[in-house]
């Protein structure tokens, strides 16, 4: 037995939040061969066929590009500040993968563990997850070696599978009933969930593989071909890091809470002129550190849900798994390739 | 830092006319970083100034603004002042509520009061982004480059090589001498003009300080105050001046004899092989290609036959020489408007109407002056230049093109009322018989003895003046009608002339305009060279190390022109005065961590201020390139900065901080 | 071609005429060419050349990583190969320590780049040596600037709602800056903020701004291989932005970026008498 | 539009021309709209691309860049390579769609000061009359 509802039914539900003045977000077809998550100020924008995934990730709903976090203004002698308060508006992710929404839980992590990041965690609590389990994947998407797969449940509201005609709907949280209460109807058939890609990699070894080969020439000759721009980090779902700005003018200005990315020459550029990570071998290897040993080693999860982004995204078809592979990949492992 | 403050002048009522002074005052007070406010009747008086030391030692102000007049009346007068109460000078700015405020907007209009507020906050904006700057020192070349050899360049370098400064003295003509050797006598005084010129000539020629180069032009001008490097052409004049011993055989025997010369302005024919004149400094010939038989079609050589010094060079070619001078005095005079139909620019018209060009009876007072000249074509008597006749009647017509709208001079030539009454009397003095009339528009004689001279002419000498315009001039049967009227008697004048004298108007000597752009000088749209302040800087230039004085700035007379010259030359030994010279520090720098060496702005400096350099560690291997600005060589005009791509060059004093505060406080 | 390649490359590293081959190799994981750097003759057999290599190696040259390596041996197309010209220009490169080898090309991308349509340099210029045949022409290169003129069609306030639109989706990856070959600045403008001309921020004003910088600094420089367009992760069309300063270029001042060495670049020249009408 | 509003215009001017000449039109009382802001630079040459973007930013409703006529610059070239630049700019403005109708280019010598106070007094009608630079002030404050 699982509940059901129409293929056509979901852009009816979409027009209804979006009437009900809740925030939409959903994977959109902005150009041809650039499908990427965006504010969906209709429910025709939605696309849920046609791609393997959108090129960016959900983490703009929740940890925006770019954020005030408090406004500053002069007058006289004197400088009044305010704090900004994050909107108060609930919002529904629809249509997102597996991997994206997996990546949420990861980050809860992070922006709680010592300092509780509000303007995260209200966005968090005001978002509801609506996954759409995967149909397909291709040679970038790796989650079946981080345990995901095409139909994983972490940090979804309420996951939809596709069945002929419509989709099987699976709440998984109390918003998630929330969201399709009544708008279901029960039916026999289960979905069927195609098998996710092959696993590459085994995250048990690298972790130990990473801690050994720290300072392997290896590092050296693998980031010969990063050009440092941020189109791995910023389209990554797990990718976190920000820095913090004043922006403003004579009359007052905001501070700006931006992402920012480790593979910048800027990142770690001291004040001093001093650059701990000068060169490009050093901050590729401080990705993969970071993500497989040093966030593993404290919060006991991999910053990564094998989404495949970064080597879509990569200019020069570097990403996460290719590293993994000729680096790792010497591990004694079985690695399919 | 954020100490600023902020000096308000009423200018007497200029600035206090728009604003309520208290209001402003407050609204200004307001702005981020200032830390006092007050306004003041006069600032730049002694009282203002003593007002802004005092201010920055009670309230230990640590930068300026001056809310006045235009950085360039006196952004030196107050950051002097501050320098004296030990604030860095370079922590002064203006604000200018004056010029591009108060006198041009609606007095106490709310848009004029924000306007006022909006550029002061625009300039605190600006000096809080102020560093402490100190001048820089450069050597200093102590000798002068003057060109133009007449009256003012001759007196400009007297002046300079007697006060032990070498002089190069560059003059166009194969004389120096200028308009004022082809002169009678002279007004007020009628002193003989050749007497008191000659003199100063042969002095030019035989001083020990100065380097004469005549039939010469300025090539090029390269480098800055104190340390021009200026290419010069010596035209080829086919005769070596060493060698020569001015015997002059070769004047005399000279077959060639058609080419109209230039000195008596086409009056007379002079051979190929010429002295301009008797009294010539370098007295020595030159020959003209145009009309020596030789070049045109190689036959003669009489001049080569018969100087015995073999000083006659055919095969003479034009001479590049390179001379270093920190100083330059610009004093290149003046031509006479062409009173013929066509000009050489659109801008000005001829008089058709005149028949000047056709009737050879009518002649310009330059012309006329030669007539006079006891060394001109008939040796100082009065005859005319179609049959030789000497005229019973003269017909001076004043303001041809001066005053006059439509042929593009709206100026007054200043000199020319006077010449013209100096001709009535001259001309009395030597045709007793004969009767001077003038037509006018109103007497200008504003000198010392000036309107007594003029008054004597009409009195003493019986010259009679018309009010009024000349509208035609016809020739009939050997006579000149010219038709005018007197408005004074209120009716026509018509007289039958023998001879008829233009008093045409001034303008600048041709080719002026190029040197101008070479010394990259400004002028006016009639191209008379611009100086820094009519007022308070009347022979300097707003090019640091370049002055000007004589006809080339403005019409003026002898006196003037020579007073300038003196004044110029003056300015010129207040800056050699020092043993080096200071430059203002506002200069680029190049942050050489991120230059990409590119050097485009290399490629764009006008002034090849930028060079390539290498940085090394102490292993001395190549660790990158980069640019880096010469100060010395920098003017400050901050296209590099423009052009670089990653920002790495910065212009102090317009730095790109201070520019994008500027705009940030604007709106 | 690919084995001429490899014949080449490896006499090149045995002679030791050059430390590293730049050239393009298919990574483990999604097949498709991309840059590798090769050091040791036997590993040549790495190195591929198909239609799908997209990549303008010669940003590379300009990395203080490669240039460690040693004298390079550089794989380029048509396009690419302007590039050397420019980077030498701006005496980023010395030209003579480098060997080019250059590929005859016929156009890359499945579906093919736009850049290629209308493509005058099939074989490489200014290369050292050129591997394949200029390809059967098939038919006049289209008009260079066609996009550009067709987008221009469109209103003034049609084409800022449509940058605008753009604008609103970049989000200062800057993968357009790190593979254009002419975008080396050590420290680019970008980054500084004393004064923060742009704001690092990706709002829509700030990456207008930046986008404007972007495009400028490419006036008279960017040699339209087309690499910031097909890496930008939301597809923003640059490519338009580039057309229109080159075409300014072209029709200004009759200047091509990188094809001629010796006609100094047009930033930091100027003429007497550069034709214009709006300046009063 | 509506008559209240006040065109905010941004003049970057060269400090040996166009601003003298501003100076002059004062000496001369020739009376001009107080809408423009003048910004005083030591040349054209000194004017880049992102001060006129900073400008619209900044709200101004039109910019004006003027300086010395080409051939007088005091620095020689200053006004040669700001032309160079501006016939390239204006082309990368026209493809973006900003209204290269509010961005004046012109050369005022230090003696044209009525040519000063005519085009600025023309500048700010036709600007009062195009109305506020809406479509460029709406991206400038939607920030974050």
């Amino acid at each position: 037995m699982s509940e059901l509802i129409a293929q056509e039914a979901l852009p009816g539900l979409v027009a209804k939040w979006l009437a009900q003045g809740k925030r939409v977000a959903g994977p959109s077809v902005v150009k041809p061969g650039y499908c990427l998550y965006v504010e969906l100020k209709s429910s025709a924008q939605l696309a849920l066929e046609g791609f393997i995934r959108p090129r960016n990730s959900i983490k703009e709903f929740v940890f925006p590009h770019h954020e005030a976090i408090c406004r500053y203004h002069f007058s006289g002698h004197t400088v009044e500040t305010e704090d900004c308060d994050p909107p108060q508006v609930d919002q529904v992710i629809v249509g997102a993968r597996p991997c994206d929404a997996a990546a949420l839980p990861i980050l809860d992590h992070l922006f709680t563990w010592d300092y509780e990041d509000k303007f995260y965690t209200e966005r968090r609590k005001a978002t509801t997850v609506v996954t759409l389990a995967c149909q397909a994947h291709d040679d970038a998407c790796f989650c079946t070696s981080l345990d995901l797969g095409p139909a994983a449940e972490q940090g979804s509201d309420v996951l939809l599978l596709a069945v002929p005609g419509g989709y099987e709907v699976r709440c998984l949280t109390d918003k998630g009933r929330a969201l399709f209460a009544g708008e279901t109807r029960t039916v026999e058939q289960t979905a069927v969930v195609p098998p996710g890609p092959p696993v590459m990699v085994a995250p048990g070894t690298i972790m130990a593989f990473l801690q050994a080969r720290y300072d392997d020439p290896m590092w050296a000759d693998l980031a010969l071909r990063c050009l440092g721009c941020g189109a791995c980090a910023y389209t990554c779902p797990t990718c976190h890091c920000f820095d913090i700005v004043d922006e403003g003018t004579a009359a007052g200005g905001c501070r700006v809470k931006n992402w920012d990315c480790c593979q910048f020459a800027m990142f770690t550029q001291h004040a001093s002129g001093h650059n701990p990570r000068s060169g490009q071998s050093q901050r590729q290897r401080q990705r993969i550190q970071h993500k497989f040993r040093i966030y593993p080693e404290k919060f006991g999860v991999m910053l990564c849900t094998g989404c495949g982004n970064c080597a879509r995204n990569c200019p020069v078809g570097l990403g996460v798994l290719s590293t993994l592979k000729e680096t790792a990949g010497s591990a004694p492992v079985e690695v399919g390739v | 830092m954020g100490r600023i403050g902020v000096f308000i002048c009423w200018c007497g009522e200029n600035i206090a006319r728009a604003f309520d002074m208290d209001e402003l005052t407050e609204a200004v007070a307001e702005i981020p970083g200032v830390r006092c406010a007050i306004h003041y009747k006069y600032m730049c008086s002694e009282p203002g100034q003593a007002l802004i030391r005092e201010k920055i030692r009670s309230e230990k102000l640590e930068a300026v603004v001056v809310a006045s007049c235009s950085p360039h009346m006196h952004l030196k007068t107050f950051r002097a002042a501050a320098a004296a109460a030990g604030l860095n000078p370079y922590l002064v700015e203006m604000a200018n509520i004056r010029e591009q405020c108060s006198w041009v907007h609606e007095p106490y209009e709310d848009e004029t009061v924000a306007k006022a507020v909006s550029i002061i906050r625009m300039t605190v904006h600006k000096v809080l982004r102020n560093r402490a700057l100190e001048p820089i020192r450069v050597p200093l070349t102590k000798r002068a480059l003057v060109v133009g050899g007449g009256v003012a360049g001759i007196q400009a370098s007297l002046d300079l090589a007697d006060s032990g400064y070498e002089v190069v003295l560059v003059e166009r003509e194969p004389s120096i001498g200028g308009k004022m050797a082809g002169l009678s006598e002279t007004f007020p005084t009628l002193d003989c003009s050749q007497c008191i010129l000659t003199p100063r000539m042969v002095e030019v020629g035989q001083h020990p300080n100065i380097r004469l180069y005549t039939y010469s032009e300025v090539e090029s001008v390269e480098g800055f105050v104190g340390n021009f490097n200026i290419t010069i052409r010596q035209k080829a004049r086919y005769v070596d001046i060493e060698k020569c011993t001015g015997c002059l055989e070769c004047w005399n025997r000279c077959p060639s004899r058609e080419a109209p010369s230039e000195f008596d302005y086409g009056l007379t024919k002079r051979k190929a092989i010429y002295v301009p004149f008797p009294q010539a400094v370098p007295a020595r010939p030159i020959i003209d290609l145009n009309s020596c038989a030789k070049f045109l079609r190689n036959e003669c050589g009489t001049c080569l036959k018969v100087c015995q010094a073999n000083a006659i060079n055919f095969d003479d070619q034009d001479m590049l020489v390179t001379e270093q001078v920190g100083a330059i005095v610009v004093a290149t005079g003046y031509r006479m408007y062409d009173i013929g139909r066509e000009q050489e620019n659109a801008k000005y018209a001829g008089y058709g109407e005149y028949g000047y060009g056709q009737y050879r009876d009518v002649i310009d007072s330059l012309q006329f002056e030669r007539l006079l000249s006891a060394s001109g074509p008939t040796g100082g008597e009065v005859k005319r230049p179609s049959d030789g006749a000497v005229p019973k009647k003269v017909v001076f017509i004043a303001c041809v093109g001066s005053r006059d709208n439509a042929k593009g001079i709206p100026y007054c030539s200043k000199i020319c009322c006077m010449y013209t009454a100096k001709h009535t009397m001259l001309y009395k003095h030597k045709v007793h018989d004969g009767q001077a009339h003038v037509f006018y528009m109103d007497i200008r004689a504003g000198g010392k003895g000036y309107e007594e001279f003029v008054r004597r002419a009409i009195e003493k000498d019986g010259a009679r003046y018309h009010r009024g315009r000349v509208s035609k001039i016809t020739e009939e049967n050997g006579k000149l009608i010219v038709r005018g009227a007197d408005t004074l008697a209120g009716a026509p004048v018509t007289i039958e002339a023998d001879l008829v004298v233009l008093a045409a108007a001034m303008r600048p000597a041709t080719g002026v305009l190029e040197l101008a752009q070479k010394i990259k000088l400004g002028y006016d749209e009639f191209g008379f060279l611009s100086e820094s302040h009519p007022k308070l800087r009347p022979v300097e230039t707003n090019t640091a190390g370049v002055y000007i004085c004589g006809a080339c700035h403005a019409p003026k007379d002898i006196p003037e022109a020579v007073a300038q010259a003196s004044a110029a030359a003056g300015k010129v030994q207040v800056l050699f005065s020092k043993g080096e010279l200071t430059r203002e520090p506002e200069v680029a720098s190049v942050n050489e961590q991120t230059c990409a060496a590119c050097f485009a702005c290399v490629r764009t400096c006008p002034y090849l201020a930028i060079d390539k350099a290498e940085i090394r560690d102490r292993q001395g291997n190549l660790r990158k390139m980069t640019a880096r600005v010469n100060p010395s060589l920098c003017m400050g005009c901050g296209t590099c900065v423009a052009v670089c791509p990653s920002k790495s060059v910065d212009l102090e004093g317009f730095s790109e901080e201070q520019i994008y505060e500027m705009v940030n406080g604007l709106i | 071609m690919t084995g001429q390649l490899r014949e080449r490359c490896r006499r090149l590293l045995q002679d030791g005429a050059v430390q590293v081959v730049i050239g393009y190799g298919v990574s483990t994981s999604d097949g498709m060419p991309h840059p590798i750097f090769v050091r040791r003759p036997d590993d040549v057999d790495k190195l591929i050349w198909n239609e799908q290599c997209m990549a303008n190696l010669t940003t590379y040259l300009t990395r203080d990583a490669v240039k460690a390596l040693g004298k390079p041996a550089i794989v380029v197309k048509g396009c690419d190969a302007r590039a050397l010209v420019v980077l030498e220009q701006e005496c980023q490169i010395d030209r003579s320590a480098m060997h080019v080898i250059g590929m005859a090309c016929a156009g890359v991308g499945s579906p093919r780049a736009p850049k290629c349509a209308s493509c005058d340099v099939h074989v490489p210029a200014a290369a050292d040596e050129v591997i394949g045949e200029a390809p059967a022409q098939t038919g006049p290169a289209d008009p260079p600037y066609a996009e550009l003129e067709e987008f221009l069609q469109k209103s003034p306030a049609e084409r800022f709602a449509y940058w605008r639109e753009e604008a609103a989706r970049c989000i200062r990856c800057y993968a357009c800056r790190e593979v254009c070959p002419t975008c080396y600045c050590p420290r680019c403008i970008v980054d500084k903020n004393r004064p923060a001309c742009l704001d690092t921020s990706a709002t829509v004003k700030a990456n207008f701004a930046w986008h404007v910088t972007r495009a400028f600094h490419q006036a008279g420089r960017c040699t339209g291989c087309g690499e910031c367009t097909r890496v930008c992760p939301v597809g923003i069309n640059m490519r338009l932005l580039n057309q229109s300063l080159a075409r300014a270029a072209d029709e200004h001042f009759g200047y091509r970026a990188g094809t001629n060495r010796e006609t100094p670049p047009i930033i930091g020249a100027y003429g007497l008498e550069d034709k214009e009408s709006f300046i009063r | 539009m509506s008559e209240d509003f006040e065109p905010k215009i941004v003049a970057f001017v060269c400090n040996w021309c166009t601003y003298l000449a501003a100076d002059l039109a004062g000496t001369n009382r020739l009376e001009y709209p107080p809408n423009v802001r003048i910004l005083r630079l030591p040349c054209t040459g000194r004017v880049d691309f992102n001060l006129i973007i900073k400008a619209l930013e900044m709200g101004a409703d039109a910019v004006v860049v003027s300086g010395c006529h080409p051939g007088d610059c005091h620095y020689t070239a200053g006004n040669y390579h700001a032309r160079r630049r501006w016939i390239l700019f204006r082309e990368l403005l026209e493809t973006m769609g900003i209204e290269t109708n509010r961005i004046f280019f012109s050369w005022i010598s230090a003696a044209e000061s009525k040519k000063w106070q005519h085009m600025i007094t023309e500048i700010t009608d036709q600007i009062r009359e195009m109305g506020p630079y809406t479509a460029y002030h709406e991206i400038s404050e939607a920030t974050a």
